[in-house]
């Protein structure tokens, strides 16, 4: 295992970490306010490259899908400054990964040349069945008619709705039972008629993600923005790579907690004492507690991202869904204690605790949840396979 | 032990439960929301007698704090419907019956006259520090110049601040040797000259408390609205009465979370089982563990009001710190596993849980924290046990 | 809710402090070492007249099965000394109450007297069903044949096996599969032939309850043996009262723990501070916590042993499985904690810290277990009801 | 951050695996219940080199100590089979190590000759404390009289206390100014007089480490059995490497457990279901949690030993103190569920999961315990950070 950001990507890290601490930061609290999409963000993304960088190298990306560590880093660093950022941007990053991956020729051109121009991409996959439940369910039904595809259904947790340039609709093909030949990935412009806002994203933690429920109502879908073959999107070396991100996006809110509170602790004086509160045994305590997780937790997300480059998404499924419980346990973890550490004033929006304190929460809920996380893993272990696990 | 409410204060409970279910509830979200003040829950409070609850009897109140598991329950039932209600309520009766306890004569005609009709009174004790239990160390300070009074200072955590009539001021007389002989309470008109917000309320938790920071600035005081005399800091055991409430208060907002989520977990069913999420082992797990934390930490919160109620403040100051630790920690608890329960959902702001989530993390962080409220369970054991 | 106990009960629990602290105790590490039965210990129970209080009044006993919140103290303060014998007693205790419960006249009298004369019943129910599954399944079973009960089968968990002078044996009638009309309670000298220890209870935890697993191989038992009609064994408002005692039981590991613990912290000073650790912050938060979860684990015991008292004991079955549930947890808690506190000597077998720590660790396994517990308290919270859930 | 093993060292790990499963964990239960030393698990380890695994190559030895991974893998997987035999064997190659390191060339090729010779050296250190990471207040003392020394005082938990065939004992020479100056090694041959067992070794945990407290009185010393001189403690940074081999030593116990557990849960059927206990959820949560809390522990101790690789001590001091914090709360962790996937008979001596269990419990509070190892990660981040 040899794990860490490959040389050739250095500068990503470093940028993303810059780019995070100087410009950020300093938007993330109004975003998540006003639950705004960070637009600002992504047109400096898109200004400084970023938001190609998952695209083949021969359409003037980094193919940093192929470096997974390297992006998983690239996603934390950002997420310490702002989590809503890092979550779009790896829906973006991973949804034209897999266009371009699984796309003919001219549709990878195509779309690499639109996100060249600055375009947003989306990905909508969830549906009404709780993350309770494990099996995948989609009522979302396309029906081929001449040239296009019809699209009819519902979607719940639709980020960027209303704000991306196209929308990756993930739909199954009507008269198809399993889903393994009938999920279909079609690709549409936001401003096609049919996309209706059904319930407003507002909600207690990303608010920025503009999750909101979709309604489709005859959106109408040319057959040649269909990308791949039916069944491709949850090919067990496709769908995972989603799931890797969250992990990183999720441990983000607790690194950013975990940097402004050591910081603070080391400043922050109380009377009569008049030494820094870092000095106190139960602050200490809680900062060893959290700085030990928070490390194994990194090296859990770099070994998931090894192995899937090493041995293929498939086999990494199982470290995948690891890294995603540890990361989200982390996360909250941190947080939790972060506030502890801060004490009263970590109520006030003036710090930043609590807001990394709700993105941390969606990590715990949102899928694949710790329950079902702890059972792929138990069944990987003890069966040694992944196999039809996934969906 | 007797942990029974007292029957002849039992119409309290029951109107308690009311008005949260009809009034405090339905309004909640949105003080929360805008983090104002519920001014139409208080004229709701006012018209029921629930801002005299710690009056004497003769004056038309209920000596409540004769009966504090009577008291808790109330609180316990308010919170249920909106926290920062029955924080601030809580706030308004007992810097009352202090006044009751410290004031001269005249003084306490005067604030019973304005308590019966409808003042409230804010409590503001709060100073810059973080992990201090029961903060002594006041800068905020009564000096007098040629017959006035006036007062100068800071404080945080002013609940009500810009919406009560009556601020008390926890502040010391000038030049005073230590706290226990200087400190005095200055119940200002808040209509007064020299008050200004120095720092709005906008909170993560308990928004509708508008709990500012307040800056004074040479008010004007009268000696008669100086209450209280050198060691009546020691003698009135106050700050240990407000913490008994405030477990109360973060435990309700546990209930309210519980109630609501074993609710919705009765009628919330998922394809394509389409069978109650209730009937799931994970999700029976947690309402288990949902239950079983609020049925022990309102257990703890009977025993320590019924010690205050059978022994002396000192004596039951062990109990109350141990309620306040327990309470906080069970709401915490419990509205983290409501949001479990829920999963994505539990993240809408369509649902209260979220309120109640943020509002129960108060009660971790807000004075006594636990770490400190747990060194003092500790020292207080050790030099008893 | 009116807790605490019974000023008539006042005096029992008092002498359980005084037999705990100035007898029991320093029997405790023995008994634990070499796994022997507390004979010694019995003899002194016995002899201050413990082992008939749940007797009716009218047989010389106590009748306090009445007053359950005392009869729980006085098994925590025992247990606090000797887990062991806390156990043994409860299990003698209730079996005892049961059959002067559901036996004749006769019977009531005839064995309430062998309880004066120092007799030690002990009971046997537990089959090779996992923890994990719920529902009771009963292969020993019982045929009768002339005046006799012919019993076959095999016991686990079998607390003084060897050393009891009655056995009370819980079988099925053959020939009736519902468990409420079949399942019947016989008593038999432990010296009648064919009961043959299969398995010796080496155990690391509970060493001297000396639960062997018993075969039964014909054993012979005169009809007159059985007590009560056949079900009256699980009748709702007799089986949760088994369940009650094990609370006080468990939570006595870890409130003797705590008292030897807290006691520690107070004397025990390092170099280079001379302070006693009693005063470093990290010691004194664990012991708040100890302290204040061992206060809700007490009133959980009390008010389970309120409700039995008021509603019957079908009605605080749920209320019973919380209280079990909370003390388990805490003394695992309390145990794991005073072990820190006391740090590398806890692992000696000098400090009774070790002894705590194992028989806790019981709790957390032997039923009712805790998944169950969880399980019950939402069931019973979510439908009002405890109905059928017992079995 | 390369977490590989050397891979001319790998035939170690293919070794210890053999050794583990086939020597030391058949005997484990054994030397456990007897709390004896497991000599004939030694007759093989030193038959097949691993009591010279830190000895440089030129001497038939490893040079282990240049490749930290695998020396943290092959305890990681002896402990598995038997931790008491793991944690002296580390013992013994650390001390071993540094005896090298800081011997004079007689003192080097002396010791060299009884390791080649298979003779087993022991080091104690321990004072009476608790609660202290790396103690400094040493009152063993080493004096001169008439050019002769002696050696006088009394240490905990001494490894191999009795068993070893020598005893290295951290002692400092009679007045000098503080442990960094006056700190030495006094190796000593264990049939020479003085010494007593102050204290058997009768533990709950680690019980065939023979770890008795021993009293030194008047002990005579060559001045070639002082090993060291002013500065040393300093300069060899020798406690953090015996922290490394304690993390892999603790989490091995805990992969035991983990490897038990889940083969006995495949096997496991209940009445009246009839499937193995690994298909019920419950039991896959725990599993899951176990399996979780294993490979991130693994990745922090690979990760401390790459650190001890790549950089100074000095600079891995953090990740060994991370490592050993996390590895002991994995270990802890894993046994506690694992005693929860069997329920009752998890209680039963007849399966190794109850002394994995306890084994694991050592971990937790021998030095540097949990609260120490955690107050030094801080210590040590805020500074840098």
């Amino acid at each position: 295992m040899d794990f860490g950001i490959t040389p050739a990507n250095e500068d990503l890290v470093e940028k993303a970490k810059t780019y995070a601490k100087e410009i950020f930061q300093k938007r993330a609290g109004k975003y998540d306010r006003e639950g705004c999409f960070p637009r600002e963000n992504f047109e400096d993304l898109s200004k400084f490259g970023f938001t190609s960088l998952t695209l083949p190298k021969k359409y003037g990306g980094r193919d940093l899908y192929s470096d997974p560590s390297t992006y998983a880093m690239v996603i934390y660093e950002l997420s310490k400054a702002c989590t809503n950022t890092a979550m779009l941007f790896h829906m973006h990053s991973s949804i034209t990964h897999v266009i371009t991956l699984l796309g003919t020729e001219k549709q990878s051109e195509f779309y690499a040349n639109e996100v060249k121009n600055g375009k947003i991409f989306a990905s909508w996959a969830s549906e009404n069945t709780s993350s309770l439940h494990g099996q995948m369910v989609m009522d979302t039904k396309a029906k081929l008619t001449k040239n296009c595809y019809l699209v009819n259904g519902k979607k719940y947790f639709c980020s960027m709705a209303g704000e991306a340039d196209y929308y990756v609709l993930w739909c199954q093909l009507e008269d198809e039972k399993d889903l393994s030949k009938s999920i279909v990935l079609l690709v549409s412009p936001s401003n096609s008629p049919g996309f209706i806002i059904q319930d407003k994203w507002n909600a207690f933690a990303m608010r920025g993600t503009m999750s909101h429920s979709m309604l489709y109502k005859n959106v109408k879908i040319p057959a040649e923005n269909l990308i791949g073959t039916p069944g491709d999107a949850i090919r067990p070396d496709v769908l995972p790579k989603f799931g890797f991100g969250y992990s990183a996006v999720y441990l983000g809110a607790g690194g950013g907690a975990f940097d402004w509170v050591t910081n603070y602790a080391k400043k922050r004086k109380l009377k009569p004492d008049n030494v820094p509160i870092a000095n106190f045994p139960n602050i200490q305590t809680r900062i060893g507690k959290m700085k030990v997780q928070l490390e194994s937790a990194l090296l859990m997300i770099q070994r998931a991202g090894w192995l899937i480059g090493t041995e293929g998404a498939e086999n990494a499924y199982g470290a995948i869904n690891e890294a995603k419980y540890v990361a989200a346990k982390t996360a909250a973890m941190i947080t939790e204690n972060a506030m502890q550490i801060a004490g009263a004033p970590s109520l006030l929006r003036d710090t930043p605790l609590e807001r990394f304190h709700r993105e941390a929460r969606a990590g715990l809920v949102m899928p694949p949840n710790l329950e079902k996380s702890l059972e792929l893993s138990a069944k990987i272990f003890v069966e040694g396979t992944a196999s039809s696990l996934m969906t | 032990m007797d942990l029974n409410t007292n029957p002849e204060n039992e119409d309290l409970l029951e109107k308690a439960r009311e008005i949260s279910t009809s009034v405090l509830a339905p309004n909640a979200d949105n003080h929360d929301a805008n983090a104002e003040f519920p001014r139409e829950n208080f004229r709701t409070l006012v018209e029921t007698g629930f801002t005299k609850l710690t009056l004497p009897i003769e004056d038309g109140g209920r000596d409540l704090y004769s009966d504090p598991i009577t008291y808790i329950m109330v609180f316990y039932e308010l919170a249920k419907g909106c926290g920062s209600t029955a924080m601030t309520l809580h706030m308004h009766n007992s810097v009352m019956f202090s006044l009751m306890k410290l004031g001269t004569e005249e003084q306490i005609l005067r604030y019973r006259k304005f308590a019966k009709s409808g003042k409230i009174f804010a409590s503001h004790a709060a100073e810059i520090t973080t992990n201090a239990q029961w903060n002594r160390d006041i800068s905020t300070i009564i000096s007098k110049r040629n017959n006035q009074f006036f007062l100068n200072g800071e404080k945080y955590f002013c609940t009500m601040a810009g919406e009560a009539d009556f601020y008390v001021i926890w502040a010391l007389l000038e030049n005073s040797l230590n706290t226990s002989e200087g400190l005095r309470f200055a119940v200002v008109d808040s209509k007064k000259e020299g008050f200004s917000i120095a720092h709005r309320w906008d909170a993560y938790a308990m928004r509708a408390t508008t709990s500012h920071s307040m800056k004074y600035q040479n008010v004007q005081l009268d000696e008669e609205d100086i209450v209280g005399k050198a060691g009546d800091v020691d003698r009135i055991d106050l700050v240990p009465k407000f913490g008994l409430g405030y477990s109360a208060i973060y435990l309700g907002i546990g209930a309210a979370a519980l109630e609501w989520t074993t609710s919705y977990a009765k009628k919330r069913k998922l394809k394509p089982d389409n069978v109650p999420i209730a009937s799931y082992p994970q999700v029976q797990r947690l309402l288990g563990e949902m239950n079983i934390s609020h049925e022990s930490a309102k257990l703890m919160i009977q025993r320590a009001a019924w010690k205050l109620e059978k022994f002396s403040t000192e004596e039951a100051f062990l109990a109350i710190n141990e309620a306040k630790y327990a309470a906080s920690k069970a709401s915490a608890f419990i509205t983290d596993k409501a949001i479990q329960v829920l999963g994505g959902p539990g993240l809408f702001k369509d649902y209260p849980i979220e309120r109640f989530h943020r509002d129960a993390r108060a009660g971790l962080v807000m004075p006594p924290n636990s770490d400190r409220a747990l060194a003092s369970i500790a020292e207080y054991y050790l030099k008893e046990g």
